[in-house]
């Protein structure tokens, strides 16, 4: 690669520009973002037609609502795991992250609707605790009965309001600028958000200590919600499945999977908004990183999980086996396999690869493929066990294999249309690059000459 | 000689006078401290004739606590050793700029607890003396190999990998200092240097190849510096037998709390520096503060875990298992041990942590590291004995343990141990790396933004090379 | 031919003919030149007996239990011992036995974790005997050194000259011919032992037919243990005989 | 087994040639090596193997054993499954007998003492000999001492005691001369009788512990075994220890000591007002009885109140009992109260009640073997004898004592003071293997062959039915490895009154040569000749006759209430601790016989799984309240004196009770039985029944003090008490006809439901009890 690809992609340093070009995505609107909502909306639509179809269908058989429990998980997950992008280089103060932070943040804000809906029939067919006089096993030993209905929902909404919070709390200064210079609605929103920044020193340092804290908070959310919804929708609903690590490779899946829409949306943005100068080849360099680092988490957490059960050999390891991995859904763990490990993994490990626009970009959509493949091999057969077996020590009748009927398929679709559409809501409503967060780049980051090499000289405030 | 040069940098002389201090000279303490940890190795050893010769009825093991002090130990030095990658490798690769005064002695203790850990098993076995059959393959004529199915023969494949590969490591990033010394010496200790330092001149094209195998180096030893306390994790995890060790996260588990020690440890050892050789230029507050900032994240991920192992163990709701957690929290004295162990792992150091002003006072932090480590070492032990002292259901043969002082002084000596080989190492080598200390004095600067005056930091472009 | 036949050594043991006298134990000591437990070892809880009669109490007096059940080495098809150990020192035989190799043993002691039945035993001292006592040592029978792990081995010893007897006299092993010390000491013949391969001999009769009491220990493990057991039977099981407002009073 | 016997070598004298062959090299030691052989001994067993039948009577009572000699030596001990008696079972504690042998602290010298203030000192045999001819001449007046035995050495004993015109008896420590006064008055014979609990459908047994130490265990293990196969019999045991029968028994009823008659009484009387039995049983029990006594006197809920045994228990037996074929066995602590007598008659009584006697799977009188050359009585001399005795000897009426097999300075009460008593007899000879208190204080001390050296004949006690008589062997040579200078009892005996017989060798001979003159062609051994019968006698372990049996008749009781029946205990001083009733038992030591073999000492107790050391059991409950841990260290003291115990509290010991092992704390002894533990005999107060006048040696009460200090008790089991903490884990339970699963699947749910408590756990308690209730309701 040559060093000077970086200085021809970089910020204009001149502040006006910036925030010209940056407001620029919230005003024009082209006709195809219109096309596209409007299929959206129609998908959404049938999703929720589907949701309700299977509801009156399959009613309250626990064994028939697997693939929707994993179209939750997967959307929840990798929603929730964008902001992390974000996140994670704020508390080691990486500069490189700035052009991108707000696009994570989006993200995570985009699905709450989405998840709270399809949340509904799957509560209702949620086995209570207390399971023929005696209890499940559960991580809610003496708890009330309800427990994990109660508290997944609430920590799914939780998830959702600290996601809109820091994308609220860190998009503030822009409200300011929209009020600042948008006419019409976008000004009144503006003024009604921005409340009274006007970027005194006090109120910098208070955002930035509010976006450091609402990241702590979200961070820990997420980390909560994956416990709880994982727990809960998959590993106690199979007799004698005892996991710890399962709850994190959730939460990793997750975070694999939020890069990789952090990645495709920037790819989006700097193709169809032209911001090659804002999202140039560094982002996506330093975004592989993550994505490939992601993926060996991936394979790190699965196999340790897989050596001890495959090494125990013990009657409920075996199920393990049987039921997740050479079960039902064999074909699919092996796409699984391939998606979120082998491919990306073989295919980023070359720098060549990660230090450029498509490679991270093709990386990403495999990777997301990768997680989707994941939730259906365990949500699946999980929720296809036979109920009556729940007490028992291990798990001793493997289902068969469940193929998703026309209602799973609607549903999947209208949720994702539906997560894309809040997306270009929102896209309408705030520049999905942070213009502070731009400007700050700038003041902190240049492209200098030393000696004889080219670098960057960051500064590190303190 | 002047200390700052006219760009408020430490002089490179002033760094060569100081930072060779303890090798070029001695330091007052030197002989009497090396001489009486001597003493208690030298002890040590004998203890260990003993035992060879009468076997290991000298510990406090008993039937079914198979295993005890000595595997605890063991496994505490493995996570000790996993200073050295962490700080080298992945600060490198992280661009962490701080890392750089602490590498070296981040390094050679991952190479010393790591020969500290080698020899465990050694005490440990019950006929040592044959031990050579585990260790390596034998016996071919009659077709007999070690079984490569036993995490025990993992352990020293992966742990001495991990050794050579840290040496290699530590080899690289020494050159430069060699020929430091190279010419700063005579006679001998010149003709030692001088076949080290490998002809180096520091040349760029020299510069460059060091600069590129350390980052190569970094980048090959990560998915050991992983695999090595995982495999130790499955020694344990990949039983069935035991309640409390068959857990999935073992591996995460150990090789994060690993960290958790060994950071720790790096942080013990510069404080000592820093009084031992009077390094305050060099090792500063603000490199406390920096691995202060990072032990505070890795202990919370460690403290998650941690609750998740609790949580996974009660969520089985096995009879056996609930009773040893009812044992290793609830009853005396292990209630005593778990306690301080939370106290010393987490409560107490890491909310000490979130103040400035702790992180960047050299005493707190060297004690509240060592407190870390206390509460490390009791965690080993809070998994391995309790577990199997109520193993299975068999409640008719829950035997209790209590080590002998034999394997107590086996411990003590562990540390004498270690210490004596880094202060022998300290008279050789230089603890601080010279170039890495110069080079960060070169790339900082700062600049003016508003009327903040903010450090900055010049970051090369570096060809990076294919994972 | 007779040698040729494929044998899986098997036991069952019959815990409701189980009185716990422990006459198993100490034949089993005599047999396999088993260190004298000397009081110490008792004290330290590093008794060693490769069959040991655990007792477990069931209730408060008056309407206290006791039961009693042999445990020996469960010589499992699907051995956690085995994988574990890095010198091969213990693996299994074409016979269905769990083999200890003492020779090869360099005492890790990693295989007695791994066994969830706690029949693996270490020897942390050199064995001793007065030179007088020496004379009543088994010279079939290995004496095994400080420092490596021994356990119940079915007494090979016996087996080896039951099928050496029966092959010099060139005719099938009977069944019941070999007798491990332990069922031969057994007053009470709780214990059987024989060729699982065999659908005639008694063991396998034993733990087929009488399959309605059969069980094996610690089923989830998933070990597939060569022993089996009779569960024990109380005809008193749901009477209530109870005085449990007497028990209170003491 | 076939197999071995075809290996037996027909003539002891082959295998003594073969025994000197071997016994010329030392094991070898090659093979022994640890470490170097690849192909382990296992691997490749040399040497050919030999297995003699013989017996022991002093440690197993005639049973039939088979010992394993290879290379000359003595390798294991097994049962004879060709002998009636135990066909095949053996006693938990015979290899023991090994090591008894081989013992390093084995006597290898005749000692002798010059003066009654000397110490012991080596001498030869010769002169040994000559001492002892002159202690034991025509005008000495002499008491031979022996265990009570029926045996040519009993024979011999009585005829030399007779030569002298002394007397013979013998001493045991827990003796039970009750049971066989109160056979003789039920039976008129002094035989134990034969139970058939093997093809009994109920036992019901009283303080005698038939499954680890009663008279004949091996026999009764394996008919325990039988029992239990098949169309499985019912155990109820009476006694107020845990005994080991009490554990395997299905219904254990623990009285309050010395009312176990209560108990009997009460069942009989339900027995008697539900007319569960025909009339005519009823008739011959009540026979002499005095009108409605038993009818009214011991109703159960009376009894409840009286001995706090729940009538539903006392119900239950006497239903089952009164059902199908039924066996009542009394005897151990029931016998050994001051009014032992009483009880044992009225608990054999039942018998008589249920019908039971002489039938198939119930009470098979065993004919009285007359015999020449075989001489002693089962029957051991009662505590007033020795009283009587001991003042003669205190006296110094008696010149020479002769005691052999009975270690008596060590099994006699303090208060008895034997120790005094042989201080003032002239010349104490003792014979014995190993060191021991009585070969301490005598003045002649020879050391004696083991049974595995020597030859013998003895009558079984009990027999199996018919008549018996078992064959002691050699089986290696004498002076062979580990056993120089041994002599023999009786041939010492013989060579001191020559009128008697040649040699031990040629009486056994005669004995057997008598069966073949008289059995004309019936029972074990058939043969043309002499010598081949011998021949037959040796392989199969003896001569038995399964027609030489007795007719069973009908038995009318007498009235048992005029005995001296009132139940009375040894008085305590109370200012010294609480007070409790003692009660000693007899475990794998036995009474001391074993404390020098480690493997005896070393097998641990089957209810408390204690070993090396001296325990009490006391009530776990108890010991909370009284603040006694695990390992306390405590005083217990009688009228006769204290000794010093660790304490071992569980939950199976009746409160108020002290049990504690016999065996241990010898004051002089081997390496292995010298200061260890404490003697409990010694402190057992000079109780003796009122109406036969043997000890009652269960009639002690003590007071317990605790020292304060705590060590570590010797014990087998883990450092947790242990009760199961998963129900049916390891140890699964089965109602009859459940299956395993079922019981497995029921276990699961209730452990469920445990955890679902485990919060607060007496609510658990109640769910379980309330839980099992339901069961019951389906169990019906």
């Amino acid at each position: 690669m040559s060093t000077n690809a970086h200085h021809k992609e970089w910020p204009p340093s001149d502040p006006k520009i910036v925030k010209e070009e940056l407001l620029a995505s919230t005003k024009k609107g082209s006709s195809n973002l219109k096309k596209i909502s409007k299929i959206m909306g129609i998908l959404s639509v049938l999703g929720l037609v589907g949701l309700i179809g299977k509801f009156f269908i399959d009613g309250g058989d626990q064994t028939q609502w697997g693939y929707i429990a994993a179209i939750l998980a997967f959307i929840f997950s990798v929603t929730g795991g964008a902001p992390m992008v974000a996140i994670a280089p704020f508390i080691a103060r990486a500069n490189w992250a700035r052009p991108i932070s707000r696009m994570a943040h989006v993200i995570g804000a985009s699905a709450l609707i989405v998840n709270i809906i399809i949340m509904i029939p799957l509560l209702w067919v949620l086995p209570p605790l207390v399971v023929e006089g005696a209890r499940r096993r559960s991580i809610w030993f003496e708890a009330p009965v309800y427990s994990p209905h109660f508290w997944d929902t609430l920590s799914l909404i939780m998830l959702a309001i600290a996601g809109i919070g820091l994308l609220y709390v860190s998009a503030l200064p822009d409200f300011a600028i929209m009020r600042d210079n948008a006419e019409g609605f976008r000004k009144k929103i503006g003024t009604f958000l921005a409340g009274g920044f006007v970027g005194s020193t006090v109120q910098w340092s208070t955002l930035r200590m509010r976006v450091g804290i609402m990241s702590t908070l979200y961070f820990f959310i997420y980390i909560f919600v994956h416990v709880v919804i994982s727990i809960d929708f998959s590993l106690s609903m199979v007799p004698g499945w005892r996991d710890a690590i399962y709850p994190m490779a959730h939460a990793m899946g997750g975070i694999q999977g939020g890069v990789a829409l952090v990645i495709i949306l920037a790819w989006i943005m700097r193709k169809y908004g032209n911001y090659e100068n804002y999202l140039n080849i560094n982002v996506f360099w330093a975004l592989g990183r993550l994505m490939f680092a992601t993926s060996l988490m991936w394979i790190y957490f699965f196999y340790s999980a897989f050596i001890v059960f495959w090494y125990g050999k013990s009657m409920s390891d075996n199920a393990w086996l049987d039921l997740l991995i050479r079960g039902p859904m064999v074909y699919v763990f092996i796409l699984g396999m391939l998606f979120s490990f082998i491919f990306p993994w073989w295919w980023l490990i070359w720098n060549k690869v990660r230090n450029s626009i498509t490679g991270p970009v093709i990386g990403a959509f495999i990777a997301l493929t990768g997680v989707f493949f994941e939730r259906i091999r365990i949500y699946v057969p999980a929720w296809s066990v036979d109920p009556k077996l729940i007490h028992d020590k291990w798990l001793s009748v493997i289902p068969g294999t469940l193929y998703p009927d026309i209602w799973d398929i609607l549903v999947l679709l209208g949720s994702i249309s539906f997560v894309i559409l809040t997306v270009i809501f929102l896209s309408r409503l705030i520049p999905f690059i942070g213009v502070w967060e731009v400007q700050q780049f700038n003041l902190l980051a240049k492209p200098v000459k030393y000696i004889k090499a080219h670098g960057i000289r960051v500064a590190k405030p303190d | 000689m002047q200390q700052r040069d006219n760009q408020n940098r430490l002089s490179q002389e002033y760094t060569n006078r100081v930072l060779l201090n303890g090798t070029l000279s001695t330091p007052r303490w030197w002989y009497p401290l090396v001489s009486v940890l001597l003493f208690f190795v030298v002890i040590g050893f004998i203890l260990f004739g003993i035992q060879i010769k009468y076997g290991l009825g000298v510990t406090g093991l008993n039937r079914p606590v198979y295993w005890g002090l000595y595997i605890t130990t063991f496994v505490f030095w493995v996570g000790i050793s996993h200073a050295g990658i962490m700080i080298s490798a992945i600060l490198r690769i992280t661009q962490a700029e701080w890392r750089r005064p602490v590498t070296r002695a981040a390094e050679i203790l991952t190479i010393f607890s790591l020969l500290t850990a080698l020899v465990f098993p050694l005490i440990h076995a019950g006929r040592t003396w044959r031990i050579v059959y585990w260790l390596m393959p034998y016996d071919a004529a009659r077709g007999i190999w070690p079984n490569i199915r036993s995490p025990l023969f993992m352990d020293p494949i992966a742990i001495s990998t991990y050794l050579t590969g840290s040496t290699l490591f530590l080899f690289v990033a020494l050159i430069p200092d060699l020929a430091v010394l190279r010419d700063r010496t005579t006679g001998f200790r010149k003709g030692f240097y001088t076949i080290l330092a490998l002809g180096w001149r520091g040349n760029p094209r020299q510069w460059k190849m060091q600069v590129v195998g350390g980052i190569l180096l970094s980048a090959l030893m990560l998915p050991i510096f992983v695999s090595v306390h995982s495999i130790v994790s499955w020694d344990f995890a990949v039983t069935t037998a035991v309640e409390g060790w068959h857990s999935t996260i073992f591996a995460p588990y150990f090789v994060i709390g690993a960290v958790h020690s060994g950071v720790s440890a790096v942080v013990t050892m510069m404080a000592l520096m820093r009084w031992g050789w009077g390094w305050n230029d060099f090792i500063r507050p603000e490199h406390f503060d920096a691995l202060a900032r990072l032990l505070t994240v890795v202990a919370t991920a460690w403290l998650g875990f941690t609750f998740l192992e609790l949580l996974f163990a009660l969520y089985g709701l096995d009879a056996p298992e609930i009773a040893l957690r009812e044992m290793q929290i609830f009853q005396y004295p292990w209630n005593m041990l778990f306690l301080t162990f939370l106290l010393t792992g987490y409560i107490i150091p890491v909310p000490m942590w979130l103040f400035k002003r702790v992180r960047t006072n050299i005493a707190l932090m060297f004690w509240s590291s060592i407190l870390v480590n206390i509460g490390m070492w009791l965690e080993r032990f809070l998994i391995i004995v309790p577990g199997l002292a109520r193993k299975s259901p068999f409640v008719f043969t829950w035997e209790a343990y209590s080590p002998s002082w034999f394997e107590w002084y086996v411990l003590f000596w562990s540390f004498c141990w270690v210490i004596l080989l880094m202060l022998l190492f300290s008279r050789v080598f230089p603890l601080v790396p010279l170039f890495e200390q110069k080079e960060s004095e070169v790339f900082s600067d700062s600049i003016k933004i508003g009327r903040a005056t903010v450090p900055t930091i010049f970051r090369e472009e570096e060809e990076e090379e294919e994972d | 031919m007779v040698t040729e036949e494929k044998r899986s050594w098997g036991m069952v043991i019959d815990t409701d003919k189980c009185n716990g006298c422990s006459g198993c134990v100490t034949a089993c000591q005599v047999e396999n030149n088993i260190p004298l437990n000397d009081q110490n070892k008792f004290e330290r809880g590093r008794v060693m007996s490769w069959i040991r009669v655990e007792r477990y109490w069931e209730g408060e007096f008056p309407d206290v239990k006791a039961r009693f059940i042999p445990i020996l080495c469960q010589h499992c098809a699907n051995a956690p011992c085995e994988p574990v150990c890095p010198v091969y020192a213990t693996y299994h035989n074409d016979e269905g036995m769990n083999i200890q190799v003492y020779n090869r043993c360099v005492g890790t002691r990693y295989c007695a974790n791994g066994c969830p039945y706690i029949v693996r035993f270490f020897n942390y001292w050199e064995p001793a005997w007065p030179e007088d006592l020496r004379n009543h040592l088994n010279p079939d029978v290995t004496i095994r050194s400080r420092g490596i792990m021994e356990k119940c081995s079915f007494c090979v010893q016996r087996i080896k000259r039951g099928t050496r007897n029966a092959k010099e006299e060139n005719r099938k092993l009977q069944d019941g011919e070999i007798k491990p010390a332990c069922q031969e000491a057994c007053s009470t013949n709780a214990i059987t032992f024989g060729d699982l391969n065999d659908p005639n001999s008694e063991v396998s009769k034993l733990s087929k037919s009488e399959s309605d009491r059969k069980y094996t220990l610690m089923p989830q493990l998933n070990t597939d243990p060569n022993v089996m057991y009779l569960a024990t039977i109380d005809p008193l099981k749901y009477k209530d005989l109870g005085e449990k407002a007497k028990s209170n009073e003491h | 087994m076939k197999l071995n016997r075809r290996e037996f070598l027909s003539l002891s004298g082959k295998s003594a040639a073969g025994a000197v062959i071997f016994a010329a090299c030392s094991i070898p030691e090659k093979e022994l090596i640890v470490q170097s052989p690849v192909d382990m001994p296992e691997d490749l067993v040399r040497g050919i193997d030999t297995w003699y039948a013989t017996s022991w009577n002093e440690g197993a009572s005639g049973d039939g054993i088979l010992v394993r000699v290879l290379e000359g030596r003595l390798k294991k001990v097994k049962g004879n499954p060709d002998h009636p008696v135990n066909r095949g079972a053996a006693r938990s504690n015979l290899d023991s007998a090994i090591q008894l042998h081989y013992n390093p602290d084995r006597l290898h010298d005749h000692k002798i003492r010059r003066s009654k203030k000397g110490v012991l000192s080596n001498i030869s045999k010769n002169n040994a000999n000559k001492i002892l001819e002159e202690a034991t001449s025509k005008d000495k007046k002499i008491v031979v001492v022996t265990n009570p035995t029926r045996s040519t050495e009993g024979w011999v004993s009585e005829k030399f005691a007779k030569s002298r015109g002394g007397r013979y008896l013998t001493y045991e420590a827990l003796e039970e001369s009750n049971l066989y006064e109160a056979l003789y008055d039920i039976f008129e014979t002094n035989e134990i009788p034969h139970f058939d609990i093997a093809n009994a459908d109920n036992v019901l047994s009283f303080g005698a512990d038939w499954i680890k130490n009663w008279v004949s265990p091996a026999g009764y293990g394996d008919a325990f075994g039988k029992l239990r196969s098949g169309n499985r019999g019912f155990i109820a045991h009476v006694e107020p220890r845990f005994s080991l029968t009490a554990a395997s028994s299905d219904l254990w009823i623990s009285p309050t000591p010395g009312k176990e008659s209560e108990i009997a009484l009460s069942i009989a009387n339900i027995i008697i007002k539900e007319k569960l039995v025909p009339d005519s049983q009823i008739k011959d029990f009540l026979n002499k009885f005095p009108e409605g006594k038993v009818e009214f006197g011991y109703d159960p809920k009376d009894v409840q109140t009286r001995t706090g045994v729940s009538a539903k228990k006392i119900n239950e037996i006497a239903h089952r009992i009164s059902i199908g074929k039924s066996i009542v066995i009394a005897g151990g602590s029931t016998s050994a109260y001051t009014n032992g007598k009483f009880n044992t008659y009225v608990a054999f009584a039942l018998n008589v009640l249920i019908g039971s006697i002489g039938k198939k799977g119930g009470v098979i009188l065993n004919p009285e073997i007359k015999s020449d050359y075989i001489g002693g009585e089962a029957k051991p001399n009662s505590l007033k004898d020795w009283q009587e005795e001991l003042a003669q000897w205190r006296a110094g009426y008696v010149d020479t004592v002769i005691i052999k097999g009975v270690d008596l300075a060590y099994l006699m009460p303090n208060s008895l003071d034997v120790k005094g008593a042989l201080a003032n007899v002239e010349n104490v000879i003792s014979f014995g293997n190993i060191m021991n208190e009585t070969l301490d204080v005598s003045d002649i001390v020879i050391p004696e062959t083991t049974f595995f050296e020597e030859w013998g004949s003895e009558i079984p006690n009990p027999l199996p039915g018919y008549k018996t008589i078992s064959l002691q062997q050699p089986v290696v040579v004498k002076e062979g490895p580990g056993a120089s200078g041994a002599v023999s009892y009786v041939d010492t005996l013989i060579d001191l009154e020559p009128s008697i017989g040649s040699s031990n060798k040629s009486l056994v001979k005669k004995v057997f040569e008598n069966e073949y003159s008289n059995s004309k062609n019936t029972g074990s051994v058939i043969a043309e000749n002499k010598s081949s019968f011998m021949n037959g006698i040796q392989q199969r372990g003896g001569f038995w006759n399964t027609n030489e049996i007795v007719a069973p008749k009908n038995i009318r009781l007498k009235n048992p209430f005029d005995y001296n029946n009132e139940n009375n205990f040894s008085e305590v001083d109370s200012s010294y601790g609480e007070e409790f009733h003692l009660i000693p038992f007899t475990n794998t030591l036995m009474d001391g016989k074993l404390s020098n073999s480690p493997w005896a000492q070393q097998s641990a107790d089957g209810i408390t799984t204690a070993a090396w050391q001296t325990w009490v059991e006391i009530n776990s409950n108890q010991a909370k309240e009284l603040n006694i841990k695990e390992g306390d260290i405590i005083f217990l003291k009688s009228d006769s004196g204290e000794i010093k115990c660790l304490a071992y509290p569980h939950p199976a010991v009746q409160p108020g009770t002290l049990c504690v092992p016999t065996g241990q704390g010898a004051l002089k002894g081997g390496r292995y039985s010298s200061d260890r533990g404490s003697n409990v005999l010694k402190i057992l107060s000079e109780k003796s029944d009122g109406e036969s006048g043997a000890f009652a040696w269960a009639a002690t009460k003590v007071s317990l003090k605790r020292a304060g200090g705590n060590e570590k008790l010797p014990k087998f089991e883990g450092t947790v008490e242990a009760f199961p903490i998963e129900p049916g884990v390891p140890v699964l339970v089965v109602a009859p006809g459940q299956t395993a699963h079922e019981a497995e699947e029921e276990n699961h749910h209730k452990y469920q439901e445990m955890l679902n408590f485990r919060k607060h756990d007496e609510e658990s308690h109640d769910e379980e009890s309330h839980d099992e209730n339901q069961k019951t309701e389906k169990g019906h």
